[in-house]
């Protein structure tokens, strides 16, 4: 075990900003390799929630009082902030939701309902998360909409031999930036730009990519953007969906109620301007204030350091499990560290992943054992659960190490 | 009241007590439009008539709101009478200027130097000034001057 | 100024539980009375929050690892509190949302969707605030559905003489158990049995009633019931959706995507038992947990208490403000303090009420000044904005009389 | 391994190895019944043969799982198999009973007493009892009990 500095991240210090990572559980310190389910919080994110809370808290966009201002000025600078963390060109773009999942959904509602009739055709990956397909599933149930699927190919990437054909007379692109059960990098640009060329919307679901590279949206080229701020040291109870300013100027209302109308009589409504016309409702204020901190933080890191050290870290997982694991352990997704992120799904031996998970628990190590909201993708990869170690900027190789230690107390348990 | 000599400066309070050019104009040959303030509920009612030549010939205000917004319509009202579009316009762009350091939360660089277009003098206007201290009422402030702008886009199509 | 302990309460030590209540605005102490539009929150709130991010943060329902199981179980647990706080007879039946206007929102989406049809009607009141407004708009405007409204008289009550008129051939009612403008108690039971016996399914917007009076679905006698964490105490970014079980399982899904699903193929999914069904995604965790804690602290007082001293309170400041201002105040909303709540929308001379609210505001009195969301009502009422006071348990009569005082400021100010 | 000796004792282990019971009947005569859990994704397939007297002829068990989910449908077949459909109907009580201290996060009073039925004996089953000190994998112990359960419900229909 080597310290991992050489990609600039002070990793010890960063753990230290965790208040999470310095307990212990079952009398050993906990090694958390679980952050493609939920990320740990620095405690700037809890202390600007617990800071609104007792200082500012009001109730936004509607009163005079100097701290209802306050509160309202927050959140629209937590607005502010996620778009320029993204390259937003308008901050106007930046609608608030409850996760990624509730983004999705609102596009598929709105613009969907609005734009995808009997006939159309949606075009899916085979990697997608369950919140990039069931509601696509819901609405081509309503409507006689195709749904079509680009496939993965052995090592986990898409296969695109088919592309055109898919994307012939499609109205909707839908795809992960990156797989949360493969770490798979997709190729979004040149998606973006073939959906765009057969005339197709494309939404990206970077709920996984987001909070581990560097994201421009005008760089990524799609139409719509989904992720979710308890992934990227955000609270929980709030999630983003990015669009083109015309896209959402076009697009219906979501969900009815206060402060998405501008005017409202016993005989109808009118809405409110974007983005609040999609925001109905007392908003999760402190949610928003906190994924505004969270971004200051990952901002003040730098995320090209975040996906630098998840590279070399990654690199150091394959290595480090293959060579000491050998034939035991089977690593799904790319071979190459700078194709994928930080997510490593993988068998042990024929140790069903809840009982690997188990025995990882029983040393503090955290780890997923499951389907991992993908199961059209698990069908496919022929296995019903994997375990699941995945990455962040505060893990290092010690936590590797622990990883692959605790796998050997499976190995003996289960004797295998 | 302490703190508050910025915000209610005399000539607003006069202008919100007296206000000019309030009432209608009859549509056409006024066009007429309505502004909303969807935070707090007040609406405005800008009617403009202007000529040929493009000179505002007369403007009323109708509607309902605080004594700021109805002190800048009713200076608006007064001060765009007898003028052009354009001068209208450019008057516009000159109260925005003075008010946008906090109205534009959402896009806009905040330390961006907010300048007042040449040659545009705001006079009594100046006495809304204070507003941007209190940035919620900004929105009151602006209301009929986007209302105006409204009109007057629909007016030189 | 007497102390307020004649009805139980310790209004001076329930302050301090509350931090924001310790600050001062303008260099005055703050005097906060607008709780009908977010309430503050205690100290324990906070605290259940920020333990729960460092001690158990882990995504729910899907780790077999300590802490994830930690963080599922207190989130169930949450769920179980809040069914007991409201006499839920079984916890399936609470559903998480956002806040309230989403609990609308998903009734009106699923059960809405899936029940009424072109000529059928929907009864709401004049008193609705655009949450319960709206999303029946936009039903109606999908669909050839009639929206009928129940008056409210001069005093603010609903005038209910032809309610059996109004709810012939209704599908559903839906309808405040409290006016967030006029603090009406409406008859929710007497309501709903006229509902029910006209065969229209009834929809409670509870929203200003659950944190200020016991509530008990079984005594109201509703079908739905919607209310909204950031108004009890709790944090924002959480709210509820209580239904009958029999209900929420024949009711199509919400959202979809993770967590409502029991199997996803490429073919379609099939959906999670109730309540996860209409819970996609990663819920707000942290933010259920803490309205746990909100439930905890208020059952702790005792909401017996909190309502007799909401009751007290109300009918002095009622007193107050008119024995003080006399001709130069008008109250809106019922007279007789026990038949609602602490809400007091006033008229104060011709001052606008945004003019009203900013001179309170510089002597750290915060009331809201606008709509309040319910315009509708604001045009029955012939206004476009009130001001309005809004007190809770942690206001006395010291607060009452400092707006009074301040009031006199504006009337100096403004020469009336 | 410290700490695990409870969940994993010898004889779940030995049920996991050599599952008895495995495979697949011929539907009909056989019912056929799938559970899913839809946390972890382990699916159990239960086919359950009953003749005429309501006698349990044979049962096989065909899906995925973990050590505890598998284990516990191997034990579950053996335990049942010859038994009357009531006499697996109280077993299942039982067995339940003896995990629902804490599977019963949705309701039920968590303090209230848990009583196994009178006159049944768990035997081997007695050795998932660890199980309840591990939450998350009471829902693996009980998955083919609740899908014999609704299989003797569609037999019995
Ligand atoms: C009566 C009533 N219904 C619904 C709501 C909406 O609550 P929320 O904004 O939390 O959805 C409110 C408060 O704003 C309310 O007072
Ligand atoms: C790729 C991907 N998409 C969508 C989601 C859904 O995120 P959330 O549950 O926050 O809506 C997740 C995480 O669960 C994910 O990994």
């Amino acid at each position: 075990m080597t310290p991992s500095a050489d990609h600039g991240l002070d990793v010890a210090a960063i753990k230290r900003d965790f208040p999470l990572l310095s307990r212990s559980c079952h009398d050993n310190p906990i090694v958390y390799l679980d952050s493609a389910a939920t990320s740990q919080k620095p405690r700037v994110v809890l202390d600007s929630m617990t800071e609104y809370y007792e200082t500012i808290n009001a109730n936004v966009h509607r009163g005079a009082y100097q701290i209802a201002d306050l509160a309202s000025r927050k959140m629209e600078a937590a607005r502010a902030n996620l778009a320029d963390f993204i390259g937003a060109p308008d901050t106007r773009e930046v609608v608030f939701t409850r996760n990624a999942t509730e983004s999705v959904n609102l596009v598929a509602f709105t613009w969907g309902r609005a734009n995808l009739h009997d006939g159309d055709a949606i075009v899916l990956t085979e990697l997608e998360h369950h919140a990039n397909i069931v509601p696509w599933q819901m609405l081509a149930a309503e409507r006689d909409i195709e749904l079509r699927w680009i496939p993965v190919d052995a090592e986990g990437h898409l296969d695109l031999t088919d592309l055109e054909r898919l994307l012939d007379g499609a109205k909707l692109l839908a795809f992960s930036a990156m797989s949360n059960v493969l770490g798979t990098l997709t190729p979004v640009r040149f998606l973006s730009d073939a959906a765009h060329a057969a005339g197709a919307t494309v939404l990206v679901d970077a709920s996984q990519y987001v909070p581990h590279l560097p994201t421009d949206v005008a760089a990524l080229g799609c139409d719509f953007l989904v992720f979710t701020g308890h992934k990227m040291c955000g609270p929980t109870g709030v999630g983003v969906l990015w669009a083109r300013a015309e896209l959402l100027e076009a697009m219906p209302p979501f969900n009815g109620g206060g402060a998405m109308i501008l005017k409202v009589t016993k005989e109808g409504f009118t809405t409110n301007e974007i983005p609040w016309k999609f925001e109905a409702g007392t908003p999760a204020i402190a949610e928003i204030i906190g994924l505004g901190a969270a971004v200051d933080y990952l901002r003040d890191i730098g995320m090209d350091a975040v996906r630098a050290h998840e590279v070399s870290l990654t690199a150091y997982a394959l290595r480090t499990l293959t060579e000491r694991h050998g034939d035991r352990i089977t690593i799904h997704g790319p071979s190459e560290p700078a194709s994928r992120g930080g997510v490593l799904s993988f068998e042990f031996g024929d140790i069903h992943p809840h009982d690997v998970s188990q025995v990882l628990d029983q040393k503090g190590v955290c780890v997923r054992a499951g389907h991992h909201c993908a199961k059209p993708l698990m069908a496919i990869m022929g296995v019903n659960a994997t375990s699941r170690a995945s990455l962040y900027l505060y893990n290092d190789e010690s936590d590797v190490d622990q990883l692959s230690a605790a796998l050997d107390d499976a190995a003996d348990m289960f004797a295998i | 009241m302490p703190g508050l000599e910025d915000l209610y400066r005399e000539i607003i309070l006069d202008h919100y007590r007296n206000p000019r050019n309030r009432g209608e104009l009859e549509t056409p040959p006024a066009h007429r439009a309505e502004g909303f303030n969807p935070l707090c509920g007040d609406e405005v009612v800008v009617y403009v008539d202007v000529d040929d030549d493009g000179v505002i010939q007369d403007i009323r205000i109708g509607g309902q709101g605080c004594s700021i917004s109805q002190s800048s319509a009713s200076m608006m009202s007064a001060a765009v009478k007898g003028k052009t579009v354009e001068e209208a316009r450019a008057l516009t762009r000159a109260f925005k200027a003075m008010m946008s350091i906090h109205e534009n939360e959402l896009g806009g660089d905040p330390d961006e130097p907010v300048e007042i277009p040449e040659g545009v003098t705001l006079g009594d206007l100046e006495a809304l000034r204070g507003v941007v201290k209190f940035p919620v009422r900004i929105k009151c402030a602006t209301l009929s001057w986007n209302t105006l702008s409204s009109g007057l886009d629909a007016v030189s199509v």
